[in-house]
């Protein structure tokens, strides 16, 4: 257990503190790269709470995927960090307070929490024995029966996004010559090529 | 695994990736015939909503009863006639050219998501539904993508939104965590079985309220509303205003009576709060606001507020006042935000207050439809605002939150003045140039019908008020 | 003819015309399309009020001609109308002013008169619906609707400060209603129906009363107007165009009383009784204030509309002494100030039409010109200044009468309003009508045309009528009264019953 | 001294607070308010699956993924709107986010 | 016979009605020709009602119609004739019908002569209405009905400012009276649960030691009523306090001062406080307060008459005079002195007043006696009828023989205060010999002002000056006639000793234990109080001749010596000034500032209009708090979260 232990405190302290990075690098790219930190932290967080499926499935879509494409986004816009302004201070004293207000009620309320401490009237969809059924597998048993219909739902919303990227950004330029092969394959020597003859000493014309 | 009841949605969903591909293929000339079909669908949604069973669906994760039909019918009845309103209605100022086909299919998804969540039975499907209208009405907000006002309101609106979604989603898992369940059956259940909620749940409930009063737009979680508003095109604006509301109200009633009906004591005084909070900034935001679109979400904002009061009253009554007002509000909705669409000078929209100078004299019909909205919105008898008020004063009353009905009833005093400033403007003043003139006729179809509805609705008010018993009844008997 | 439903033919027969108007009027004869249409719907809403009048038994308590109709059943909401003695003689001068105020703007409103006209005719059906309505939700509806017309009227057709008084006419009198009508909500929860009747059979707690008689005190105290929230009557009189002030003092001022007397005294009966002193103090401040204030006026109309202030206190003073003749004089106090004011205002705007100036300043001598003018003028004059004989003296003679029985200082106080009301009254006419003849711009004015005598001579005739014969209107009035005094008077009985009951429980 | 569901929604907790700091707190960047609602919805995750552990339910863990499939739609759709609105002001500094105010 | 009072009643009405509505068709002639027949059919009429009913002792009353009725308050239209009240009738009519004949030469050059007879015989019907009344409701409307009709016949002459002025300064004075008159009905009502006559009188007795709470005052009740009453009557009759309207009202058309201000109207006070002497007599108080009164103002304004140079106001200010006796002989319960005074005084007062205006017919509408002067020759009928007049006014008389009208009944009131034996009495016994005095000088200062000496009216004037049509003069000898022969006419019944069965119920007198009445004791008072008023009267002649007649410088001299007390007569006590000080000028100043500085600058800046103003600072100050920035949004959103959440720990902690 003690092993479960330092690993929890490992991923939490790592977590915790590139989340921090996260909000106060100066660098954007500085932060992206915290964020992926998070996330594989938060990775080994839940595989410490074995959910080996979410694990994975955080490292491949987040790290893999979205963190990526915000690196992409962040140079794709290169902004000139130079120039951004630093955050105003004045503010940060109340932010600050409010925040730390936050955390203290979670705190008051979930600081006591411990594992099976609460009653609970019984799930409706049960986790299986670890030792029978694999996480990954139990998962898309339920994910694939009883949520398919949530499964679809996301499908669609990920329609929506799609569609959304593409209506706010693509753009088609009028101007931009593209290469048509078709055309090029149809072209014909003699569309290609004009045999002129040039009288001597005229020059063509 | 019934999936009878959710046919509608179905529909809607396949409609809408065949309409997608459609305009893929035929490109943005299609926008125009594609909005005809949109509303098509929905209405054909909406009648085999009618036909279909009633009741749950997938294993529990929806349900379709009576609040989520009533709430369909206002969703569909919005959303129609927003997107028919926004047919060839771009706004050539902006210089982006014509509708693209995808602004009807969005508003379609958006209107599936929509449905979606009033249907939903859990808190999964409460948040895909959410979702799923949420990421379309951003896009939507910010689909004139050459107008910095719109893109800067679809930022805003999507930065704001995902804090609310976050927060929403951190406080749905706490009410997983502390009940045990995501269904709100089993949520309900335990609930009840805890008696006094405990500080966890109640945590819970408050950021998921939080989440939720943001998609209302309510104090103090409205804030994106009026630059949104401002900023998205206004066809686009027209829709916001109409359907998500309607939507999200029914939401916010069904989460909290539903599966959180015996946590009332936690949430009865919040809603009671966010609503007073809204009524009065809903009443004194507007004040200050020359831009009509702008002053339409601070009234939007009182009239959630104003809805809210009946939410808080935490008994079928309230839940009826609740249904009535926000049916009432989509048809003053869609009726002013008519008005605003066919506002235009030279072809160019306006959406400057001072435009209306004199539109009595200049457009005399159109004026006085908008009167009545007006006078109605600030619910002066004999109009259908005001048995709105009604209804939720009564609720308010019925609970004993005297002094919520009474902060109500002064904050639309308050408001009371832009309304009537919008009439003196349009009745008293002299006019300036004219507006163009005659108004589209499907603009004048969408408010010359709302309109009537607004003054009928003193003689004939029991489709609406019969069809909402009906629905706060169900949900109370569950 | 007595099954035919007289009162909903009254109530919405004007809104018919003004739908007419609106839908239908069209062309080059518009204006006078408009006209005709509105006088002939006002014309026959007036006779089948006096249809009213007469198949209603005089002498009989309660209320009479009822109809009913279903309307919020799931709110055990019915729309009921019906009239008794304090209502009849409200909708027959809300359907006798009608008319003429659309006679009297034949020719002064000559912009866009299809929608004045049809403003009038909604008012009047909110009007006459107010007096009609048996149900605290109808009540409200007509009660509130009226705004939306008189707004209209002020704003769209007023003077030059329109604007400012329109809007404080709608906000004020909106402010204070909004109040009454969570009033109206929860008694409504508490008696579990909206019927007056059934309200009124019902025994409210005090402290519920006192609450709830706040609040309707709260929208019938601006309606009325009483000192101090008056101020708005004066700007709105001013502004609006002749008719809009003869309507808004001939009948709107009366809506506050009226609901003093349906509601406040016979559902709050302690709560009347406890804030008596309350409305003592307001209406002998409003009689005497108002009153100072209008010597100190220079505009006519606002002169007047301050002695409407001051006349107005007489009626609450009447009202909350809860003697016969005090709560009789209220309201016939009432009925002869529509009559009366709405005559001055319509004098005031026979000399507008004809010079477009309401300053005092501005006129003196027209009796040279006008003598016609100076008499019609002159009976007015007297009728407001409570000569006996006129319709005036009755009203006011009753309600100090009844004060007196009550609580002689405030008889005494409230009596100064004699030598006041004089003062002011008769500087106005010294000022306008007497006097050499020395502005230049009205030595061509021209006297009462045919159709302003038409106007006035019914009035005269009125104001005569109700003072020398007032036993009309008292007859009628008394049994209602009777029967308004009654229940208070049981109510309170009861109430000291089971209070009793509760201390002997005690024991 | 074992772990148990506290440290798991402690750090939830503080991820949650973090990322709401990022978002009101931040002045600069919009990328990194989107970054910071990245790290609210992780939080939520991890609340999730820590009372999904908790509750022997796989309720959480499924809810949990649903969120991670929106979270990427969220961010496709958070980076479109804000490379639509850089093309239009030329900036992303959150302070010029302010058009349209009162 | 019931018919024919009511008709006499009515027909002034008819008259007026007929003049006012239909004036421009009947014309002026026809005009005229119809009141003036009105009224004096009306007169004969009187004349045998009073046959009928005074001496034939036949009262009755008859019902007319219903008037206000609510809960157990009722008051009809009822006429009541009994003595008091055709006594009344007779003066009102004949005084009328002799003005409205007279008028018809007055207002002969006027251009609205209908209006003045629809006027005049309003002002009739209206007197006539008051008299005859049969509860104090109606009464009441007789007694406005007179005042408006003084009001309109005061500003007849729209044109002149100072007539405005004035008919609107004695309707508001009459209304503070009124305003002591209304409180004093409703108390009665209150008292008796009646306002009629009949049973109020019958009533009275009982109600001797009631008490009534007023103004927070535990008070004799019938002390207190008639106290009330009396403030009526002392703004009608012009008493002391409330006198300031009547030398004003003489800018009205100078057959109107002769009905109205002198005959008739400002009588009305006196007929009040008879017509209620069954309960006066229970108020012993106020009835010394009312001989005070009453021998104040007959004091004060016959030293007012004095220095007076309007041959109006020197009348004027006589009638108020003559006013004040006849209120302190009702004072001393002498109602039948009071009113025999009244009656006679009808008569030789109206003559004086048309005789005055006769003058002033002749000398082209001058008013001012010191532009007259030696006209006596030019119009000898009126300089002898004006003789006549004074002579009756004075009371010169041979005490125990003959005399003139006012010699029986001013003598007769004398007596009445002399014999009262009281302190009142005796004040007013005082002041009413002094009064004498004065009236007897100014009488003639009057006529020698007036008709002896040089002429000092410029010659264009003088060229005019010409006696009276014949229309004029022939009610001026009807009139004098009366005031030769109404005294000794009239003593027998009205104050004879059998003066009881002449009033019969109308009048009550309490007697004393000994039986005697007041009239009773006054007809045994020494010789020589008889004597005294006849020899006061011809010191004050000698003296008016030896001042205007022997030594015309006399009168600057006098003034000289008495400079201070001249200036205080000659203005009236200043008692306009001191009103207009202390009631018109802060009236209108309060009115100024409650509406500039209560209306709009308290009640508006801090109701309404704060309201509106603040509710837009807040708007604005609302919308800066949207600011448009995102973390600012986010920032609302936090806050609102962490409130509502540490608000709902803390309630779910406690």
């Amino acid at each position: 257990m003690i092993v479960a232990t330092l690993c929890f405190y490992l991923f939490a302290g790592v977590a915790i503190v590139s989340g921090l990075m996260v909000v106060t690098a100066r660098n954007p790219v500085h932060a992206v790269l915290f964020l992926i930190l998070t996330f594989f932290n938060a990775a080994g967080l839940f595989v410490l709470l074995g959910a080996e499926f979410l694990a994975m499935a955080l490292v491949v879509v987040y790290v893999g995927a979205v963190a990526v494409l915000f690196l992409f986004v962040v140079m794709m816009l290169d902004v000139n960090f130079q120039e951004l302004r630093a955050g105003a201070a004045r503010y940060m004293s109340v932010g600050a307070l409010v925040g730390l207000a936050l955390l203290a009620e979670l705190a008051l309320v979930l600081g006591g929490m411990t594992l099976g401490g609460v009653e609970v009237s019984g799930g409706a969809l049960p986790t299986p024995p670890a030792d029978q059924v694999h996480n990954t597998r139990a998962l898309g048993q339920i994910i694939y029966t009883d949520l398919f219909v949530l499964f679809q739902i996301a499908g669609l919303i990920l329609l929506v996004a799609m569609i959304g990227a593409i209506v706010l950004t693509l753009r088609s330029r009028p101007g931009v010559r593209k290469q048509k092969i078709a055309d090029q394959l149809a072209r014909t020597p003699e569309q290609a090529v004009e045999v002129v003859k040039v009288p001597l000493g005229g020059g063509a014309q | 695994m019934q999936a009878a009841p959710m046919l509608p949605e179905i529909l809607l969903a396949i409609a809408g990736m065949v309409l997608l591909m459609v305009g893929v293929f035929v490109g943005d000339k299609s926008a125009k015939p594609l909005t005809y079909v949109v509303a098509a669908a929905l209405f054909a949604a909406l009648a085999l909503g009618w036909t279909t069973p009633h009741g749950d669906a997938f294993g529990g994760l929806f349900v379709a009863d009576k609040l989520a039909y009533f709430a369909k019918a206002l969703i569909v009845i919005g959303a129609a006639a927003t997107v028919l309103m926004a047919a060839g209605r771009a706004t050539p100022s902006d210089g982006s050219g014509p509708m693209r086909f995808e602004q009807p299919v969005l508003m379609l998804f958006a209107s599936v998501g929509m449905m979606l969540m009033v249907s939903a039975n859990d808190l999964m499907s409460l948040y895909v539904g959410l979702e799923l209208q949420s990421l379309a009405l951003y896009v939507l907000a910010a689909i004139r993508r050459d107008s910095l006002r719109a893109t800067e309101a679809g930022l805003k609106y999507f930065v704001l939104g995902a804090l609310s979604s976050g927060m929403l989603l951190y406080g749905a898992g706490m009410i997983y965590g502390f009940t045990g369940a995501t269904n709100f059956d089993r949520i309900a259940a335990s609930v009840t079985a805890m008696g006094t909620p405990s500080l966890g749940l109640v945590v819970g409930i408050v950021f998921l309220m939080a989440g939720l009063a943001f998609k209302v737009s309510a104090a103090p979680f409205h804030m994106w509303t009026p630059d949104v508003y401002e900023g998205a095109d206004t066809p686009i604006t027209a829709f916001f205003a109409a359907a998500p509301k309607a939507a999200a109200l029914a939401l916010f009633a069904r989460v909290m009576t539903d599966p959180l009906g015996d946590a009332a004591s936690a949430w009865g005084q919040i809603v009671a709060m966010i609503a007073g909070l809204s009524v009065i900034v809903g009443a004194f935001g507007a004040l200050a606001q020359r831009n009509i679109k702008r002053l339409m979400a601070y009234s939007s904002i009182g009239h959630v507020g104003f809805a809210l009061i009946g939410l808080a009253a935490a008994s079928e009554n309230g839940v009826r006042s609740l249904l009535i007002y926000s049916a009432i509000y989509l048809f003053m909705n869609l009726a002013a935000f008519a008005f605003i669409l066919a506002m235009r000078r030279d072809e160019h929209a306006v959406e400057t207050i001072d435009d209306l100078a004199g539109a009595s004299q200049t457009h005399p019909y159109m004026a006085l439809a908008l009167a009545a909205v007006l006078f109605s919105m600030a619910g002066i008898p004999p109009l259908a605002g005001f048995f709105a008020k009604l209804y939720v004063l009564s609720a308010a009353v019925d609970s004993g939150l005297y002094v919520l009905a009474v902060v109500g009833v002064l904050a639309s005093v308050i408001s009371c003045f832009y309304y009537l400033r919008l009439i003196k403007l349009m009745y008293f003043d002299a006019p300036r140039d004219a507006m163009d003139s005659p108004m589209p006729r499907d603009l004048g179809l969408v408010l010359g019908v709302a309109t009537a509805i607004i003054l009928v609705f003193i003689l004939i008010p029991s489709p609406i008020v019969a069809t909402a018993t009906a629905a706060a009844q169900e949900l109370f008997q569950r | 003819m007595s099954g035919a439903p007289l009162l909903s033919l009254i109530t919405f027969g004007p809104l018919v015309g003004a739908l007419l108007i609106l839908l239908f009027a069209r062309g080059p004869e518009k204006a006078q399309n408009a006209r005709w249409v509105a006088l002939w719907a006002s014309s026959f809403v007036f006779l089948v009020s006096l249809l009213v009048w007469a198949q209603f038994e005089t002498g009989l308590p309660g209320f009479q001609l009822r109809e009913t109709y279903e309307w919020f059943p799931e709110f055990n909401i019915a729309f009921q109308l019906g009239v008794d003695g304090l209502s009849i003689y409200f909708v027959l001068l809300s359907t006798f002013l009608t008319p003429i105020c659309i006679l009297a703007s034949w020719t002064s409103v000559t912009t866009r008169v299809s929608e004045y006209m049809a403003a009038f005719l909604a008012l009047e059906t909110f009007m006459v619906g107010m007096f009609c309505a048996l149900d605290l939700i109808g009540f409200y509806v007509f009660f509130e609707g009226v705004l939306i017309p008189m707004f209209l009227i002020i704003g769209v057709w007023g003077g030059a400060r329109r604007i400012y008084a329109s809007f404080k006419f709608f906000l004020y009198t909106l402010l204070g209603s909004v109040l009454m009508l969570v009033a109206i909500v929860a008694m409504i929860a508490t008696v579990g129906g909206s019927g007056i009747e059934e309200v009124t059979a019902y025994s409210f707690s005090e402290s519920m009363q006192i609450w709830l008689w706040l609040a309707f005190f709260a929208s019938f105290s601006v309606k009325m107007p009483m000192w101090p929230v008056h101020t708005w009557l004066p700007d709105a009189h001013v502004e609006a165009p002749t008719a809009g002030s003869v309507i808004l003092a001939g009948v709107l001022l009366k809506m506050g009383g009226y609901g003093f007397l349906r509601f406040s005294l016979p559902m709050f009966p302690d709560a009347s009784e406890f804030f008596t002193p309350l409305v003592y103090t307001l209406s002998i401040v409003a009689i005497i204030y108002t009153s100072l204030v209008a010597l100190a006026q220079t505009d006519m109309k606002k002169l007047i509309a301050y002695s409407s202030v001051a006349h107005m206190g007489y009626v609450t003073l009447g009202i909350f002494t809860g003697t016969a003749q005090g709560v009789e004089g209220a309201v016939f106090q009432m009925l002869s100030h529509g009559i009366v004011s709405a005559a001055l205002f319509l004098c005031v705007g026979v000399v507008y039409d004809r010079m477009h100036t309401r300053e005092i300043s501005r006129y003196g001598g027209l009796v040279h010109r006008m003598p016609r003018y100076a008499a019609v003028m002159m009976v007015f004059t007297m009728a407001s200044v409570g000569l006996p004989g006129t319709s005036g003296f009755v009203g006011e003679f009753l309600v100090l009468a009844g004060a007196f029985l009550d609580n002689t200082w405030v008889a005494a106080l409230a009596a100064t309003g004699l030598v006041l009301g004089a003062a002011y009254m008769l500087m106005l006419y010294r000022r306008v009508i007497f006097g050499r003849l020395e502005h230049d711009d009205l030595k061509t004015i021209t006297d009462l045309n045919w159709r302003e005598a038409a106007v006035f001579a019914p009035l005269v005739l009125l104001v005569l009528w109700m003072g020398i014969y007032p036993s009309t209107f008292l007859d009628g009035i008394q049994p209602a009264v009777a029967e308004t005094l009654r229940h208070a008077a049981t109510a309170t009985a009861s109430l000291s019953d089971s209070a009793a009951a509760l201390v002997a429980q005690m024991r | 001294m074992s772990i148990g569901l506290g440290h798991y929604l402690a750090v939830a907790a503080v991820l949650f607070t973090l990322g709401i700091f990022g978002i009101f707190l931040n002045r600069r960047n919009v990328i990194v308010i989107l970054m910071s609602i990245e790290l609210m919805l992780l939080a939520v995750n991890i609340n999730l699956v820590a009372f999904s552990a908790y509750l022997g339910d796989l309720g959480g863990q499924a809810f949990a993924m649903f969120i991670l499939t929106v979270a990427a739609a969220e961010a496709a759709i958070g980076l479109a709107i804000l490379v639509v609105y850089f093309r239009n002001r030329g900036s992303i500094a959150v302070e010029d986010v302010s058009m349209m105010k009162g | 016979m019931n018919a024919l009072y009511v008709i006499a009643i009515f027909l002034p009405l008819i008259g007026a009605l007929s003049a006012g509505l239909f004036g421009r068709s009947l014309g002026d002639r026809g005009s005229q020709l119809v009141t003036c027949s009105a009224l004096i059919l009306a007169a004969v009429l009187s004349v045998i009602a009073f046959i009928d009913v005074g001496l034939g002792h036949n009262p009755r009353s008859v019902e007319l119609m219903r008037w206000i009725e609510s809960g157990n308050f009722e008051a009809g239209w009822a006429l009541r004739f009994d003595t008091l009240s055709v006594v009344m009738m007779c003066v009102v009519t004949i005084v009328s019908a002799c003005v409205h004949v007279y008028s018809v030469g007055y207002m002969s050059h006027d251009h609205s002569k209908p209006r003045f007879m629809a006027y005049l015989s309003l002002f009739t019907f209206a007197m006539l209405m008051l008299v005859t009344a049969d509860n104090l409701v109606q009464m009441f409307f007789g007694w406005e009905g007179v005042g408006v009709c003084s009001y309109l016949l005061i500003g007849f002459w729209y044109d002149r400012p100072s007539a405005n002025a004035a008919a609107m300064k004695a309707f508001i004075v009459n209304r503070v009276g009124d305003f002591g008159f209304a409180l004093g009905i409703f108390g009665i009502f209150l008292l008796f649960d009646t306002v009629s006559f009949d049973t109020i009188f019958g009533a009275a007795a009982q109600f001797t030691d009631a008490r009534i709470h007023f103004l927070g005052l535990d008070l004799d009740a019938i002390e207190t009523l008639c106290f009330l009453l009396f403030i009526g009557a002392m703004g009608k009759s012009a008493q002391l306090g409330l006198h300031t309207w009547l030398p004003d009202a003489m800018e009205g058309p100078t057959p109107v001062s002769a009905l109205i201000h002198a005959a008739t109207m400002v009588t009305a006070g006196v007929f009040m406080v008879c017509r209620l002497s069954p309960i006066f007599e229970y108020a012993p108080n106020v009835l010394a307060f009312v001989t005070i009164v009453g021998a104040a103002t007959a004091f004060f304004a016959a030293t007012v008459g004095l220095t007076q140079f309007d041959i109006k106001r020197v009348i004027a200010y006589s009638t108020c005079s003559q006013l004040g006796y006849m209120f302190f002989a009702a004072g001393l319960s002498a109602y039948p002195a009071a009113m025999f005074h009244l009656t006679t005084h009808a008569f030789f007062k109206a003559l004086l007043f048309l005789g005055a205006g006769a003058v002033i017919h002749a000398m082209s509408d001058e008013q001012d006696m010191r532009k007259m002067g030696g006209i006596r020759g030019h119009i000898k009928q009126t300089y002898i009828l004006m003789w006549i007049g004074s002579l009756a006014l004075a009371g010169v008389g041979i005490p125990g023989v003959i005399g003139f009208a006012g010699f029986y009944s001013k003598d007769m009131i004398l007596e009445v205060a002399y014999g009262a034996h009281t302190i009142p009495g005796f004040i007013a016994f005082t002041l009413g010999i002094a009064a004498a005095l004065m009236t007897a000088f100014y009488s003639w200062r009057l006529i020698f002002m007036t008709f002896h000496g040089a002429p000092r009216a410029d010659e264009k004037v003088m060229a005019h000056v010409h006696e009276s049509p014949p229309i004029m003069l022939w009610p001026l000898y009807v009139l004098a006639l009366g005031a030769v022969i109404s005294g000794v006419a009239l003593y027998g019944p009205f104050v004879g000793h059998h003066f009881q069965e002449f009033w019969g119920d109308s009048i009550v007198i309490l007697a004393n234990v000994q039986g005697e009445t007041i009239i009773d004791k006054a007809h045994h008072v020494p010789f020589w109080v008889k004597a005294l008023p006849v020899v006061v009267t011809a010191l004050g002649i000698y003296l008016a001749w030896r001042f205007y007649i022997k030594q015309t410088d006399l009168p600057a001299k006098t003034v000289a010596a008495f400079e201070g007390l001249h200036a205080f007569f000659f203005n009236k006590w200043y008692f306009d000034e001191a009103y207009d000080f202390l009631f018109v000028r802060p009236a209108k100043w309060l009115g100024r500032q409650l509406w500039q500085r209560g209306d709009i600058g308290v009640i508006d800046r801090f109701g309404p209009d704060g309201i509106s103003s603040m509710a837009k600072r807040v708007a604005d100050r609302a919308s800066k708090l949207q600011s448009g920035y995102v973390y600012h949004y986010a920032f609302a959103m936090l806050i609102g979260v962490v409130a509502l959440v540490a608000w709902r720990i803390i309630q779910e902690g406690a």
